[in-house]
């Protein structure tokens, strides 16, 4: 496991003084939480600090390589209007898959929004989740929700929220259910770097620290929180110094090493189980496109800034380091390729088949257990409003797209 | 009211509470109980006294002081298989829970398309009456009613705080549970042992009347029940409805009785200008339009924030209730 | 409406919110603009766009993600002295505020014996209509017209985004200030250039009509407008509101029309229940029950989370609204 | 400036694990945040650490005294009826005239409850203060708040409020819009450890470390909220620590130590005037009475834990103090104690001289600049209502105190 220091531009101190000499004496956040990777630059490794087996390493390879083909096939989708919004994690993938792959079946997972890959990796069908960004009637979430709001029971994968940082005190009520009730479970809360400065991020990892509840707080430093960089949301040097302030454990690692990511992750698992309470995972990754389809970066980040974080490609570095151990050779690349291809393009067919649109009763199902009179009613109402001509449809008076 | 069908024993508002969540914790070992004093003090009012020894630490816990936090982790548990009882130390303390309350704990099964449930009941202290200022005294059921997913109850008697908060516990949807605190140890009465649940969703006509009804709850109902016990000294026949559930509405309860009545005073403490009474009127104009003999009234709080020293000129009390009660049927 | 007085433009409702904040910027150094993505950007909606160039960084603030933190900081400014205009990147994400707002923003005048001021303008886009499904929808407006010491404003059209945003920042009061994100972009119009304001507290009677009384506000006026020009085909005589202020409420105007037609509807996103319809409902049966000749309607968003797919079933557009005209008219 | 371990109970480590030592290599709350002291128990100190005159010293004595007996006589108002309720510092005196005493008349302070002897201490009048007690006419808020919420607008002492932390985030909107006017302004924030958890502190503590807005942030560590202890409120350490989640400075002193307190304020305060950005002092103390008037903590707490904090009064420590330097002999302290009690007392009397109740119009003033037509109705009615017969008072109903 080798340490290296962070040479990120939006990880850089800002700026020293006497104050902060004073400050935390002894305290060094470099020293404290090294930069920890597993793969060089080059995709080599040390042999003793790789933990799974070869056909594991190649089907992440496969995850990330799907999950980026899904990724640009929906942007482009939304470009040609056929969905209506898309948020992806093009250059994240080593975070979302590396931390999704350390945890065990029965743990639960709260997603923030960009962990497709992670539901897909538990078992969603491509196709429900293309539902949902079609938001048609074979959506599992109804069409209640936007694109990339996806929740899949099945998996334990909870409900995407819209709402920054509210998924981490869920995630420890889950965790602390799971140890009242006796049950060997681990709640993940991905999160990105924004959401540290939220209400939420602070109550939860607080609750966690003083219960040591059985939680992984993983956090995707992407170094944008959409226009706002890092350094102006935090005065603090690195996000697993936070870990601090609440009394658990933190690392940091390059979370453009999927091998890396995984470790921590499996670490701070095993912490969680073992009783030793929560840590802060931050992965050091990059935000490589706009921050969903509806935006646009060139108005707040100079392409040159971004140059060098291409260079750095989680699945470049996952693809080198499978070359290097022999596992992976142009041929195979196609052939995963042309697979994911394939996969993605039979998931949209098969979700285009479904109706465009849930029947209207859904619109009132869910909000209640039973529904009230007024939900009642109220369908009631509408079923015989829409059996009237319809005025023709002005979405014409409407041309504001979502940010 | 029939005898009660079985042992029963006196007790104000606050042992009936205790008492409901001690059944119900035996009931059912998922019940659990969170906030801030609520373990080893067993809460600022002692709602929750003696839980803690009964059930452990586990299940009775002290959390740290955030509301946020304190709903937050219930939403996790609940999610999980528990049904988390969290208690906000006074309703006024409620708004940094806002969001979780909102955008999470009243959306996450209708989001989900139904995937998961989050049922839990917050309960919370609400209304003023003990010289608490306007930090320790508001009535914020409004908001949440005006908020599709949420569920919110209001008891006015011990034996409704019971039954009502019992059955809150047993529903699979989120429920706001607000305990009117001017009464919590003034009202006494007959409260059945043991398990008892009284359906959420229904009003209770505490005075039968046919010349104006009158609706309330919480605290405001001992008001309103003192009102037209005044009222009928004048010779003024007053309806009583405890709504006892604001969501969901008995509304066929109202409808009947203002058809009956043609004339309708709601009384309430929070401020007047979108207040629950505001909802009711609405509603009452709308279904019951041709019955309707004189403008339907609203005694309520003042449209400022709730005075310390002026508090019994805020609250409406019996003597602006009467007034009205006049009014509407000399209308 | 006579010609207005000075040289105009035509702007949609983002350039006039953003022209109305670049003046009233210039016309006073203690106005400041606070917000996530604010001022490098310029506003996830471009509103704020250029402003940081021209009053620089310590005046147009990027601040971390946190809206009790924005709204909180803004508080002190206010305090201060200075006027903070802070925004909110949705209204669907003011809840995390909502205890700054309602606890302190609200209050703050007030429990301080009116030592100390709060004023500000607390910005924010609502609304649906842009496939933004629940979280990117909502219409919060009676969460704070509930809530005493806060002002509400909801301009409908470029030159009331421009005229109404200036006097909320002149105004000694905190003020809510919704932008009908619907019409963003589509609403255009002139507004005169320059300094500009017009008074909070007046509605507008876009249409005069002697039969029914149609009000409205922020997006749903310009569903009414339509649905009154539908119903015109039908020989229909609608007269139309648009509120533009709902706290404080322009209460004559509307009893004047009502009392001229006896008859009322509605409109309004926001679920039903406890919407600002039902403080409209209240109020017009209060003041014009002798001139009612049918129930007040309301036509409104439903009981449930904004919906992603079926926004457009959702929302209470004209054929909607021509549906209640008629009832009403027909009673 | 020595430098002590805490070994108070309530600030003990919660246990060490593996997790604990692979969390933060090199950091050591102990060496990192040591506890600073300038007077040691016995009240000797060394010369060279008293940066205050003779007279000022004896001065915040005599404020301390005041302060003391002004709690005590107050509570047992409260018990008498005379009051509603009442929320004192006894215990604290040291940690809240010392940091008040360390910040200029420009600045602004912003109190959580206790902070009474503050805002003496910068003119409020005491019977102006006894008035706010009894919520009558001459309350300068207009018996709109609870006793103990008071505002001193004269002295930049802004209004107490219940919800907790709140005011976190307003000291570092003042203090930024100081700077944006050019003013030499530091705010401060008084707050207890409780607070440390709310949405609030971490909001205010993030945008201040990132704007290096010039704000001292000021908990007073009493070991207790309500019946929570410190243990249980939040799994660091220290509270000092905290500072590290926002890259900013921080201290922890003796909060029963006065010239300590005094010192570390002074330090941050000199801090935030140099640009250098905000500091969280924490000051250790204790709560040695009741969270309130309405609290009774032998419920939760036993006397025995008390015992040893009553052995470190802040005030017998300063006595003791006075004493070794020849500023005070045991005739001055009774005089002291003689004036502070006729202060107190003839406040009283001339508070309760005002009539009780703010006339009824007050009830509807401040809501807005000028009041709305709703407020101007709802006054009318009432004042008609008002001089109709009342019904007799029904208090008897209602019999719950507030906690
Ligand atoms: C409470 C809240 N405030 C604002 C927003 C708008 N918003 C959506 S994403 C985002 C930035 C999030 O940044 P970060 O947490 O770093 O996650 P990332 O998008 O980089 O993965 C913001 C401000 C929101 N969704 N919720
Ligand atoms: C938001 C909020 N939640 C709960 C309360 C109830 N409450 C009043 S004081 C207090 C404890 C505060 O503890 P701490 O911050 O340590 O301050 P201390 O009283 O010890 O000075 C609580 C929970 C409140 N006032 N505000
Ligand atoms: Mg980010
Ligand atoms: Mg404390």
């Amino acid at each position: 496991m080798r340490r290296e220091r962070d040479v990120s531009p939006v990880n850089r101190r800002r700026g020293g003084d006497g104050a902060q000499a004073d400050q935390a004496r002894g305290f060094d956040a470099e020293s404290a939480f090294p930069l920890r990777r597993v793969m060089r630059d080059d995709g080599s490794a040390d042999p003793a600090d790789v933990k799974l087996s070869d056909p594991e390493l190649v089907a992440l390879y496969e995850l990330m390589v799907l999950n980026r083909m899904l990724d640009e096939r929906m942007i482009a989708m939304q470009r040609q209007g056929r969905i209506g919004f898309y948020i992806g994690s093009i250059g994240e993938e080593a975070t979302i898959l590396g931390s999704a792959r350390a945890m065990e079946p029965q743990d639960w997972l709260f997603p923030s929004y960009r962990e497709h890959g992670a539901v897909l990796m538990r078992g969603m069908p491509l196709e429900t989740f293309v539902c949902n960004l079609l938001g048609n009637a074979g959506d599992a979430v109804l069409g209640h929700q936007m694109p990339c709001h996806e929740a899949w029971r099945p998996a334990n994968f909870a409900s995407v929220s819209s709402p920054i940082a509210t998924q981490i005190p869920h995630a420890v009520g889950a965790a602390w259910a799971a140890r009242i009730k006796g049950d060997d479970m681990v709640s993940l809360a991905w999160f990105g770097e924004g959401a540290t400065s939220a209400a939420d991020f602070h109550a939860g990892l607080n609750f966690a620290g003083v219960h040591k509840v059985p939680v992984v707080f993983l956090c995707r430093n992407n170094g944008w929180a959409i226009s706002v960089p890092r350094d102006v949301q935090t005065g603090s040097e690195t996000i697993a110094q936070k870990a601090i302030a609440y009394g658990i454990a933190g690392e940091r690692v390059d979370g453009n090493d999927l091998l890396a990511v995984l470790d921590a992750t499996r670490r701070a698992r095993a912490r969680a189980a073992a009783g030793e309470g929560p840590t802060l995972v931050e992965c050091v990754t990059y935000r490589l496109e706009g921050h969903s389809t509806s935006d646009d970066p060139r108005a707040y980040r100079p392409a040159e800034v971004v140059e060098p974080w291409r260079r750095k490609d989680p699945i470049a570095r996952m693809r080198a380091f499978l070359e290097k151990r022999g596992l992976l050779r142009d041929a195979d690349d196609t052939r995963i390729r042309d697979a994911a291809k394939h996969r993605i393009l039979d998931a949209i067919h098969a979700a285009e088949r479904e109706p465009p649109k849930p029947e209207i009763g859904t619109m009132f199902e869910g909000v209640y257990a039973e529904p009230l009179w007024q939900q009642r009613e109220q369908l009631a109402r509408l079923r015989d409003e829409l059996g009237q001509p319809e005025l023709p449809d002005d979405d014409e008076d409407t041309d504001t797209a979502l940010p | 009211m029939p005898p009660l069908p079985r042992p029963a024993r006196v007790m104000n508002i606050i042992q009936a509470v205790n008492d409901a969540l001690r059944v119900e914790m035996r009931r059912d070992r998922d019940v659990v109980v969170l906030g801030e004093d609520v373990g080893k003090f067993g809460g600022v009012f002692r709602a929750t006294q003696g839980l803690q020894e009964e059930f452990g630490a586990n299940r009775v816990i002290d959390t740290p002081l955030s509301e946020n936090g304190i709903v937050g982790t219930a939403v996790g548990m609940a999610l999980y298989g528990l049904k988390p009882v969290p208690e906000i130390q006074f309703a006024d303390f409620i708004f940094p829970a806002m969001d979780q309350i909102v955008n999470e704990v009243a959306k996450y099964r209708y989001r989900s398309g139904g995937q998961y449930a989050c049922g839990m009941v917050i309960r919370a202290p609400y209304g003023g009456g003990i010289r608490g200022g306007h930090y320790h005294s508001q009535s914020p059921e409004a908001y949440f009613v005006h908020t599709a997913g949420l569920k919110v109850v209001v008891p006015a008697t011990p034996e409704d705080a019971k039954g009502l908060l019992a059955s809150a516990i047993r529903d699979p949807d989120p429920v706001l549970f607000f305990e009117p605190k001017r009464v919590y140890r003034a009202a006494k009465g007959d409260v059945p042992e043991g398990e008892y649940a009284i359906p959420i969703g229904k009003a209770k006509v505490t005075r039968a009347g046919h010349q104006v009804t009158l609706i309330a709850w919480g605290a405001m109902w001992h008001e309103a029940d003192r009102a037209a016990r005044e009222a009928e000294k004048e010779a003024l026949d007053v309806e009583v409805l405890d709504l006892r559930s604001l969501q969901p509405l008995d509304l066929d309860a109202i409808v009947t009785s203002v058809n009956k009545t043609g004339r309708a005073v709601i009384v309430h403490e929070a401020p007047r200008t979108c207040g629950f009474g505001a909802e009711l009127t609405a509603l009452i104009q709308e279904r019951c339009f041709l019955s309707l003999e004189a403008p339907i009234a609203r005694v309520t709080g003042f449209d400022t924030p709730f005075p310390y020293t002026l508090e019994n000129e805020y609250l409406p009390r019996a003597p602006r209730i009467l007034k009205a009660l006049r009014e509407v049927t000399r209308y």
